[in-house]
């Protein structure tokens, strides 16, 4: 049995389409839904890699280096932007934040 | 010379005009402080036609009798002397076309519309059609002129109604000198502009006010069909000059046009919409109603715009494209069965009316109703010759009917006079001459008598000798109508002058004479009404029409009606006199012999007197069918249509759905981001699906 | 053994990237007083950098293909360029008064002028996505930079979780290309997809991805959600510069990406960029009509914008282009001006934010209501202002290319639209007068007048600016 | 003389009277009536300047004269402006009524004079240069553009309910005239330029000219305005300034006239045969819906302005008779229309300017205290009637002659409005000027000042001289009407044969 | 064969912890699973023969992101109970675009086909193991070709540092804070004060 890209894929979609579950799912903390996002950039480097090695091309690794590295710094950001928000408004509850709307 | 016939009361109009104009302006009071009610200027709003006495009314502040427009003798002179001119003139120009040798003369004036093959000019065309409609209308137009100036002496707006009588003079003058068809028409709403404007004259009078109103959109119904007319005249002729359309009528004659969706005798379809105009101005059956109306103008304006002169535009223009009604049978059937109608129904109305003036209007109407007959039956001569008399003895007639008012301190009632004879001798004897004429007093089978005995019996003869359907019909009634007229025309003498007086004695005692401002004209007429028929009866349907008329009036090939009408049979002939015999014997009957007897005759046909006293219910019949209508669809239209409908489903309807989706739109931002994350989510595997499964794959 | 890449190219990024720094060492080492003159530095160095980019003279592609440099990439640096310093020349007394003001500020919106400057020259995914990135990461941040204030930071929050979302799959898609192609520079992805002579399922996959990646930045629907919430929490010299020059760097890619990369399928997505459009302009017209927030009305009226605009690139054509270019042009102008109006609304030492504030302003402060006014109408694209013409090009391209639907609900969308721009008209026309504003700081004024200004006379200036736009346009085909 | 560029000199003039009235700062009541004197003497002075226009058109050329050119945008659209028959009356329509307008404005506007009258000089300008236009894309700016000030006008300076009706005025137009705007871009897409020379003789397939002339009528219909969406047009009367309403009927309402002649009839013959009924019908509609509506108005503005509405209807049936008599009188229907509702209008300003209420209850009998007032009034209202002698009457009589040949269905429908103008028209004098000065609050009104008497003196001579002698107008038109009929004529031809070709095609399908 | 365990093996876990991180009831335990994800998928990548990547993601991701969002939950107090409400509110909704998207991709998945002409023409191809490690031709490709990329990613960590530093470093008022240059720049003069005092008096 042969390992081939489509298993790779099939993964990738996997972990991709369970990303946008979490979003669905969760609505209390948004914690989650920023690790959603971790899983559907981890869905998105499994592809890239998986071609790259179909491929036989570097490409696909280094691109994935760079989302790795764009993904950390947006962690970053992201958790800082929660905690200022935190501060204001001592809760990280989807639902409360609704100050502006219509 | 022709342009001064027709310029100069233009002229006069315009410095009578300016005169009025410039002199109300500079009388305007200043304004007065506060808003109380009736200040001294304020009294002006009574009815001017009780101005200077006092009278049954109870009008207690005419003794201030408002003074009299600046330069308004300056525009009595003026007016009336350029009229006189310009009746003098017509005069010339009359017996020199008429009866002398004069070929049918063009006077261009001015150019006016020029679009591709339609060109339209100002200018003159002078027949003897012409020539004669220049007699009667200026010389009705000076009298009245002159007449007005004793009429008219206490009011203080002189210089404007002698303007609006020179306005309708050269209206009119304009519509009988055309030379096309749009000239014509131009004259023709001319005169209805002057007369809307005169029988407003006393614009602070509402009834005045409204038979204005009246007048002129009824007059404009008829245009209506005069305008269509002058299309199809344009279309089918390719011109609207007399010249290029009497010289292709044969061309033209039998083809058939497309009206309406139909396809009808071109020329029938012409003539009836032009007749239709003819109606109108006329007051024939069905459009009438606004000429009874208009007696609300003052009396000078009755005589001169609604008995001789505007009224009769119609039989002018009918006798005018005689070359085209005489193309179509259908057309002059038509034409008869309307006159006789009218000449009938008329008749009838006027036979229980009260208003002096209204009496002599629905004779008028009446007349206008033979004149038609006459031209029904092809005898346009005939019809003419009627339209000139009548201009003698109904001007005459009105303008008696003016002095009974003037000495009655503008009562019109005729159940408030009677008596009169003894007060005012003059106007009583013009009036019993006007009778005289208008009743066709003359020696039968002979060509002696009153004015209307010759021109009346002319057509009461044509009318029997006529061979279109309608011709017996049109006979009979007209005979009828003839007894009729007897019996009101009589019933007005002897309400009015005889018995025992039935004014209030303060009334009646101050009676007087008019002015010899006012006889005069009366006089004049009075000549007129007694000798126009005997001196033109030759030329105008003897033995002398064909080199009087010069063709301006055409009669068709198989056109013999002036030798039949004088063939008719003696009985025929002799007619109308019985007519009129039993019309004066029942009058003296009813109001000399046994004045109870109207009274107990009305009571036992209640119905039928309330039926003709109310003009056969025409004013409320159309007052439903068109006033009340036109009111109640234009309010539903405005309210309905653009208010609900359109409005509602258009503009405000969409603007109310864009807030409503506008709503719901902004109810999407919920501000939760997982909405929004959704939203996007969503979107994507939308577009996905869409890209994958559907658009070009 | 491999050939150093050619910097020149890259001279204005380059000195962007180390002018930031310098920037930023000075502003740590000066302390918090730095701000001030940190501001007018960025600004001054992205007006040297603005006429860096006018001045070369070199074009062409570099770095492994990565970089472009050509009239297109030019014409809307420029255009970034002018956006950001506007955005800074009018956060200076903003910043100032509402106590905010920090010297990271002006920093981080170079670092993001840079990251947009690195979008416009983007030419494969990857540049792609590390300049959206640089940009966006420091537009999260710049909204939610007063952090005091709660809408500011849930502002920051929702952009950022959004923004994450959206480069999720801008990220997909591209990994999904890449398979598809091999490649991710756009010139072989081209000749790839000619080569192949259509799309595979799986491409449309990653392009609809993709597409939804960019889309997200251009704030077109339905991936526009955050923006009525960002524009209205964020500073509002933040949302003045969020509504322009990002705008003109996300368009920029988005015409690339399709134009360069995806020319050989453009059938495909030809009808997503018109489903986009359409939803934009529709969306824009009827959400902006209830709003009585003016940051919240613009961000409305910018989402509709965007979908004028991309009318422009569904017609995928030179004229499209050209049309698009110009629509940037107008609205970077329209959209500063506008805001330099809306940060001038201060009355009592309070910024308002609510559109009937402006009532009567053309009876307490002219100059500005007419400027406001014009530029509403040149919102609402109505002739002789610069909007009009914007929309004319646009339109015109989708007419040649037989996108009558398109342009009918365009067009009828606009009217719709003219409706709240004219409220705005009639607020400060119409109604009674209420108290006037505080003296309108000069740096603004200067804004709304040149805005205006150009709004008006750009009836005038539309040859050349037009011919430039033309020839821009011309690079791409 | 004419070296010079005269119709942009006529166009940009009024907007060199805008620079001059924005240089004056100060706010006292010297320098309002300084600025009042220069927008007059700017309008007057433009005035002169197209009389030169005239001076220099000849009457017997067919084509477009004075023609301008300049390059301005690439190869998109460039600046041309030139006349020709159809156009020329319309500019001088435009710079005549301009100097009334504003005097009539020169003592009821208070407040805001110098924006008012700024924004009167633009729209001055626009206007004169949707007339002058010769590219199509400079005519959609132009006639868009004018939209801005009268949006304005009317927002700012006029009645109770002026928001809604500035509001239903300029959203109406745009929606119809973005339409149009799709169309121009169509057309352009087509025929590769926007020159209207060269538009003028392309030939658009047949199946394009549906929907180009679709889109067409949208905006004109609506800017007519035709029946049914005519509804914003009694609301942007009642509630503009005087000046506006004369501007509004007498030259706005002319831009949908014009752009039918120029546009719809000339560059697509053959969707304008098929349509003629359709035009036919919502004109006939529109001359008799309209009169009855107008009858039942309580508001002065509002009944003329229904009564626009309906000699608008005369226009449009009279356009697409496609014949000589009916264009002709169109054009002269619109240009009589201009003078005389704009007289109208002024009228109704007179006696608003004085009592402040347009009810038609609030008057009646001021010929007691206003016999001048009454005399012009009258006149009007006998012009508006389409007496013969005024020049209300030549375009109504022409477009019913030629609507004649076309349909006598359509003309006997039409042919009615004739009674039914006569009674709203004496119904409203009746009940304005005639009767008895009962109400209190007329009993001292004052008849005409001056100023007035001004404005109103040269209109009164016009309505009669244009009715008496017309030649003038018709000749300036005719050679043009006449090339645009030739033109239709065999446009309608050539298809026809080219019909005959296909049809068994056609028929086997 | 072996592989194909390892890469079952390493599949099933990561997607169980991916199923796990979005469903867990405590977001700490998220985290963890998020770790226990990104440590599998690791394994994948070195199954695919990304050895370097596959251990940046464990050093970088799992050792700093990971952590710090452990970090952050852990700071951010929330209270659990809550948090779980509402949970199943938008399944249906959740489910279905899931089902769509992963019908679709697996549809891609199975069918999925690479540009013919691609193969053998890729821009940077991967070098012989055996002669060029993984990481050395990742780094020859790095500094060289795509210089550009990774200066511009060194700008994006800037952005990172100072997003962070500008959100979330406050100068509390009240906090004291060490001066080691002022500390280190103390001098006698500057610490002590001599005061003459007169004697018998005091201060």
């Amino acid at each position: 049995m042969v390992i081939g890209l489509s298993h790779y894929l099939s993964v990738a979609a996997i972990l991709f389409t369970l990303g946008i579950l979490g979003i669905f799912l969760n609505r209390k903390n948004v914690i989650v839904i920023l690790m959603s996002v971790e899983l559907i950039l981890l869905a998105v480097n499994l592809n890239f890699v998986a071609f790259s090695a179909h491929l036989n091309d570097l490409m696909g690794q280094i691109f994935a280096l760079f989302v790795l590295t764009v993904a950390a710094a947006e962690a970053a950001i992201g958790l800082a932007i929660l905690v200022v928000f935190f501060r204001n408004r001592g809760t990280i509850a989807v639902e409360d934040i609704n100050m502006m709307k219509g | 010379m022709y342009s001064l016939i027709v310029f100069l009361p233009l002229i006069g109009f315009l410095i009578a005009g300016a005169i009025a104009l410039f002199g109300a302006s500079a009388t305007v009071p200043a304004p007065v402080g506060g808003g109380h009610g009736h200040d001294h200027h304020a009294h002006d709003h009574h009815a001017h036609d009780d101005h200077g006495h006092d009278d049954a009314h109870g009008h207690d502040d005419h003794h201030a009798a408002e003074p009299a427009a600046p330069g308004s003798r300056i525009s009595e002179l003026v007016t009336t002397g350029l009229m006189f001119v310009s009746a003098f003139l017509s005069w010339i120009s009359f017996i020199s076309v008429g009866f002398g040798e004069a070929e049918t003369l063009r006077v261009p004036v001015l150019e006016w519309m020029t679009s591709g093959a339609l060109v339209v000019d100002w200018s003159f065309r002078i027949d003897t059609l012409t020539a004669m409609m220049l007699v009667v209308v200026t010389t009705v137009s000076s009298l009245v002129h002159l007449y007005s100036i004793g009429y008219m002496h206490e009011d203080p707006d002189r210089p404007r109604f002698f303007g609006y009588l020179s306005l309708f003079t050269f209206a009119m003058l304009m519509l009988v000198t055309s030379d096309n068809l749009v000239q014509m028409f131009f004259g023709w709403e001319g005169v209805g502009l002057a007369s809307y404007l005169l029988i407003g004259f006393w614009y602070k009078k509402p009834s005045a006010v409204a038979a204005a109103i009246k007048a002129f959109v009824v007059n404009r119904v008829g245009d209506f069909g005069f305008a269509l007319g002058i299309f199809g005249v344009f279309v089918m002729f390719g011109s609207i000059s007399f010249d290029a359309i009497f010289a292709n009528t044969e061309a033209v004659a039998g083809k058939t046009m497309v009206f309406l969706g139909h396809e009808f005798d071109a020329m029938t379809v012409i003539c009836l919409l032009l007749f239709m105009g003819a109606m109108g101005k006329s007051a024939q059956f069905l459009l009438h109603t606004w000429l009874p109306d208009a007696m609300e103008g003052p009396t000078p304006v009755s005589a001169l715009i609604h008995a001789a002169t505007m009224v009769t535009a119609g039989v002018f223009m009918v006798a005018r494209l005689s070359p085209l009604f005489e193309l179509s049978h259908t057309a002059l059937t038509v034409v008869t069965l309307v006159g006789a109608t009218t000449a009938f129904f008329a008749a009838t109305v006027g036979l229980v009316q009260n208003d002096i003036k209204r009496v002599i209007a629905y004779s008028t109407c009446s007349q206008l109703g033979y004149m038609f007959v006459a031209l029904g039956v092809g005898a346009y001569g005939a019809g003419v010759f009627h339209l000139f008399t009548h201009a003698f003895f109904k001007a005459l007639l009105f303008l008696g009917a003016g002095s009974v008012i003037h000495a009655m301190h503008h009562e019109q009632d005729m159940r408030n006079m009677g008596g009169l004879r003894k007060k005012i001798p003059v106007t009583f004897w013009v009036m019993v001459i006007g009778t005289l004429a208008i009743t066709g007093v003359g020696i039968p089978l002979t060509h002696i008598g009153f004015a209307g005995f010759l021109s009346k019996d002319a057509i009461i003869e044509a009318a029997y000798a006529g061979h279109n359907a309608f011709s017996g019909y049109a006979f009979g009634l007209t005979v009828l109508a003839a007894a009729f007229t007897s019996f009101y025309s009589w019933r007005l003498i002897f309400l009015t002058f005889f018995g025992e007086t039935r004014a209030d004695h303060h009334t009646f005692d101050h009676a007087h004479e008019s002015p010899r401002v006012m006889l005069v004209p009366l006089a004049v007429l009075s000549v007129g009404a007694v000798l126009a028929g005997m001196v033109f009866y030759d030329a105008f349907v003897g033995e002398a029409q064909a080199e009087f008329w010069k063709g301006s009036v055409f009669y068709g090939a198989e056109n013999h009606i002036l030798h039949a009408m004088h063939e008719v049979p003696a009985w025929v002939k002799a007619s109308p006199f019985f007519a009129m015999l039993a019309g004066l014997g029942v009058a003296y009957w009813f109001y000399i012999a046994n004045p109870e007897m109207p009274k107990q005759l009305a009571a036992r046909h209640d119905a039928l007197y309330a039926f003709l006293l109310n003009k056969w219910y025409f004013d409320e019949l159309y007052d439903i069918l068109f006033v009340r209508s036109a009111k109640a669809i234009g309010r539903f239209l405005w309210k309905t249509g653009d208010g609900t409908v359109i409005d509602g489903l258009g503009p405000n309807g969409i603007a109310a759905r864009v807030q409503d989706v506008s709503a719901r739109v902004v109810r999407l931002q919920t501000g939760y981001v997982y909405h929004y994350a959704f939203a996007m989510l969503i979107g994507v595997a939308a577009l996905i699906t869409w890209a994958m499964f559907g658009g070009t794959h | 053994m491999v050939e150093l890449p050619l910097f020149s190219l890259a001279t204005p990024e380059i000195v962007l990237a180390a002018g930031a720094m310098v920037l930023l060492m000075l502003g740590a080492f000066m302390g918090a007083g730095a701000a001030r003159l940190v501001s007018s530095l960025s600004v001054l160095l992205l007006v040297v950098v603005l006429f860096i980019v006018i001045g070369m003279d070199s074009e062409g592609v570099g770095f492994g293909g990565a970089f472009v440099v050509d009239g297109f990439a030019r014409f809307l640096k420029v255009l970034a360029l002018i956006g950001s310093a506007l955005a800074i020349v009018m956060s200076v007394g903003f910043v100032r008064r509402e106590k905010f003001e920090t010297f990271e500020y002006p920093v981080l919106i170079v670092i993001a002028t840079l990251g947009m400057l690195l979008m416009i020259s983007a030419n494969d995914l990857l540049s792609v996505y590390l300049g959206l990135e640089l940009q966006s990461l420091a537009a999260y941040v710049v909204a939610a930079i007063h952090r005091d204030d709660a809408r500011s930071s849930e502002a920051g929050l929702k952009y950022f979780v959004l923004g994450a979302l959206s480069s999720g799959m801008l990220l997909y898609g591209a990994s999904l290309t890449y398979g598809f192609t091999g490649h991710t520079e756009f010139g072989a992805i081209a000749a790839a997809l000619g080569a192949e002579g259509g799309a595979s399922v799986g491409l449309i996959f990653g392009l609809v991805f993709l597409l939804a990646g960019i889309a997200f930045k251009v704030s077109a629907v339905p991936f526009h959600m955050w923006t009525p919430d960002v524009y209205e929490g964020a500073p509002t010299p933040v949302t003045a510069f969020f509504a322009a020059a990002p705008k003109v760097a996300a368009m920029a890619v988005f015409v690339r990406v399709v134009i360069e990369a995806f020319a050989p399928v453009t059938g495909d997505w030809q009808q997503i960029v018109t489903f986009m459009a359409i939803a934009s302009m529709v969306l824009g017209s009827f959400a902006a009509i209830g709003q009585r927030n003016i940051k919240r009305l613009m961000a409305y009226s910018s989402i509709g914008h965007m979908g004028y605009a991309l009318v422009g690139l569904a017609a995928g054509t030179e004229t499209g282009v050209q049309g698009v270019l110009i629509y940037l042009a107008t609205y970077v102008a329209m959209t500063a001006g506008a805001f330099a109006c809306i940060l001038a609304m201060r009355r009592n030492g309070v910024m308002t934010e609510d559109v009937y504030e402006l009532a009567g302003l053309s009876r307490t402060n002219l100059p500005m209501a007419f400027f406001l006014a014009m530029i509403m109408f040149s919102l609402a694209g109505i002739p002789p202002f610069a909007g009009f013409f914007a929309k004319y090009f646009v339109f015109v391209a989708a007419i040649e290319q037989g996108l009558v639907v398109l342009a009918v609900i365009g067009v009828l969308s606009s009217v719709v639209g003219a409706y709240y721009y004219l409220r705005i008209i009639k607020v400060m026309f119409f109604d009674e007068p209420a108290p006037a504003f505080e003296r309108t700081p000069v740096e603004l004024s200067a804004v709304y007048w040149g805005a205006g200004l150009f709004t008006i006379l750009f009836v005038l200036v539309s040859g050349p600016l037009g011919n430039a736009a033309a020839a821009a346009a011309k690079t791409l085909f | 003389m004419s070296g010079l560029p005269l119709l942009s000199l006529t166009t940009f003039l009024p907007l060199a009277g805008v620079l001059f009235i924005l240089m004056v700062k100060a706010q006292d009541a010297v320098a309002l009536e300084n600025i009042r004197r220069v927008a007059l003497l700017t309008t007057v002075v433009t005035f002169l300047v197209s009389l030169l226009i005239w001076a220099n058109y000849d009457p017997a050329n067919p084509g477009f004269q004075m023609v301008e050119e300049s390059a301005w945008m690439g190869s998109f659209f460039a600046y041309r402006m030139g006349v020709d028959g159809i156009s020329i009356l319309f500019v001088l329509l435009t710079t005549f009524l301009m100097p009334f307008c504003i005097l009539a404005s020169w003592h009821s506007i208070e407040h805001r004079v110098k924006e008012y009258m700024i924004a009167f000089l633009v729209l001055e300008t626009l206007m004169i240069g949707v007339f002058c236009a010769l590219d199509i894309v400079l005519f959609y700016v132009f006639f868009e553009g004018g939209l801005i000030p009268m949006f304005l006008i009317i927002g700012v300076w006029g009645g109770k309910r002026r928001v809604y009706a500035s509001y239903k005025f300029f959203l109406y137009t745009l929606l119809g005239s973005v339409l149009m705007l799709l169309a121009i871009m169509a057309m352009y897409w087509a025929a590769g330029t926007t020159d209207i020379t060269k538009l003028l003789e392309y030939n658009f397939p047949a199946s394009m000219q549906t929907w180009l002339w679709l889109a067409f009528f949208a905006s004109f219909a609506v800017k007519m305005p035709m029946w049914p969406v005519h509804t914003w047009l009694p609301d942007a009367h009642v509630e503009a300034p005087t000046a506006g309403s004369v501007i509004l009927a007498g030259i706005l309402l002319k831009m949908g006239g014009y752009g039918f002649l120029r546009f719809s009839v000339p560059m697509f013959p053959l969707a304008s045969a098929d349509f003629a009924p359709f035009v036919f019908t919502l004109s006939v509609v529109a001359i008799i819906y309209t009169s009855l509506v107008a009858l039942m108005q309580e508001d002065i503005k509002k009944l003329i302005a229904y009564s626009s509405v309906a000699h608008m209807g005369y226009v449009t049936m009279g356009i697409f008779t496609m014949n000589q008599q009916g264009i002709q009188g169109a054009i002269f229907q619109m240009f009589s229309h201009g003078i005389v509702s704009g007289a109208l209008f002024l009228c109704v300003g007179v006696i608003y300017d004085r009592m402040h209420t347009r009810d038609i209850d609030a008057y009646g009998g001021l010929v007691n205290r206003m016999p001048l007032y009454a005399f012009a009034f009258l006149v009007f209202t006998m012009a508006n009637v389409g007496l013969p002698g005024t020049s209300g009457f030549v375009g109504e009589f022409l477009t019913l002659v030629g609507i004649f040949q076309v349909s006598t269905w359509v003309a006997f429908f039409a042919t009615t409005g004739v009674i039914l103008s006569a009674a709203y028209a004496l119904w409203l004098f009746r009940r304005v000027v005639w009767g008895a000065l009962t109400k209190p609050s007329l009993k001292s009104i004052m008849d005409l000042d001056r100023r007035e008497v001004v404005i109103l003196a040269p209109l009164v001579i016009l309505t009669i001289w244009f009715g008496v002698y017309p030649v003038t107008v018709l000749d300036a038109t005719a050679a043009s009407v006449d090339l645009l009929v030739k033109n239709y004529q065999a446009a309608i031809e050539a298809a026809s044969q080219t019909a005959a070709l296909v049809e068994p095609s056609a028929l086997l399908r | 064969m072996i592989q194909a365990f390892f890469f079952y093996l390493f599949a099933a876990i990561t997607i169980a912890s991916a199923v796990m991180v979005i469903s867990a009831r405590n977001p700490v335990h998220s985290v963890l699973f998020l770790i226990l994800a990104f440590v599998n998928a690791a394994g994948l990548f070195m199954l695919a023969g990304a050895e370097f990547l596959a251990l940046i993601l464990i050093v970088v991701y799992v050792g700093a992101v990971a952590v710090l969002f452990l970090f952050v939950v852990m700071m951010l107090d929330v209270d659990f109970t809550e948090l779980r409400q509402g949970f199943l509110q938008y399944l249906p909704v959740g489910m279905l675009v899931g089902v769509i998207f992963l019908a679709e991709l697996i549809a891609v998945v199975g069918a999925w086909v690479i540009a013919p002409t691609v193969v053998g023409s890729t821009a940077s191809p991967i070098p012989d193991m055996d002669q060029v490690s993984n990481i050395e031709a990742i780094g020859r490709l790095l500094y060289t070709r795509y210089v550009f990329f990774f200066q511009a990613a060194g700008m994006v960590l800037l952005v990172a540092m100072i997003g962070a530093i500008v959100l979330t470093l406050r100068h509390k008022a009240n906090v004291k804070r060490q001066n080691i240059a002022v500390q280190v720049a103390r001098t006698r003069v500057t610490s002590i004060e001599v005061r003459h005092v007169e004697p018998g008096k005091g201060l």
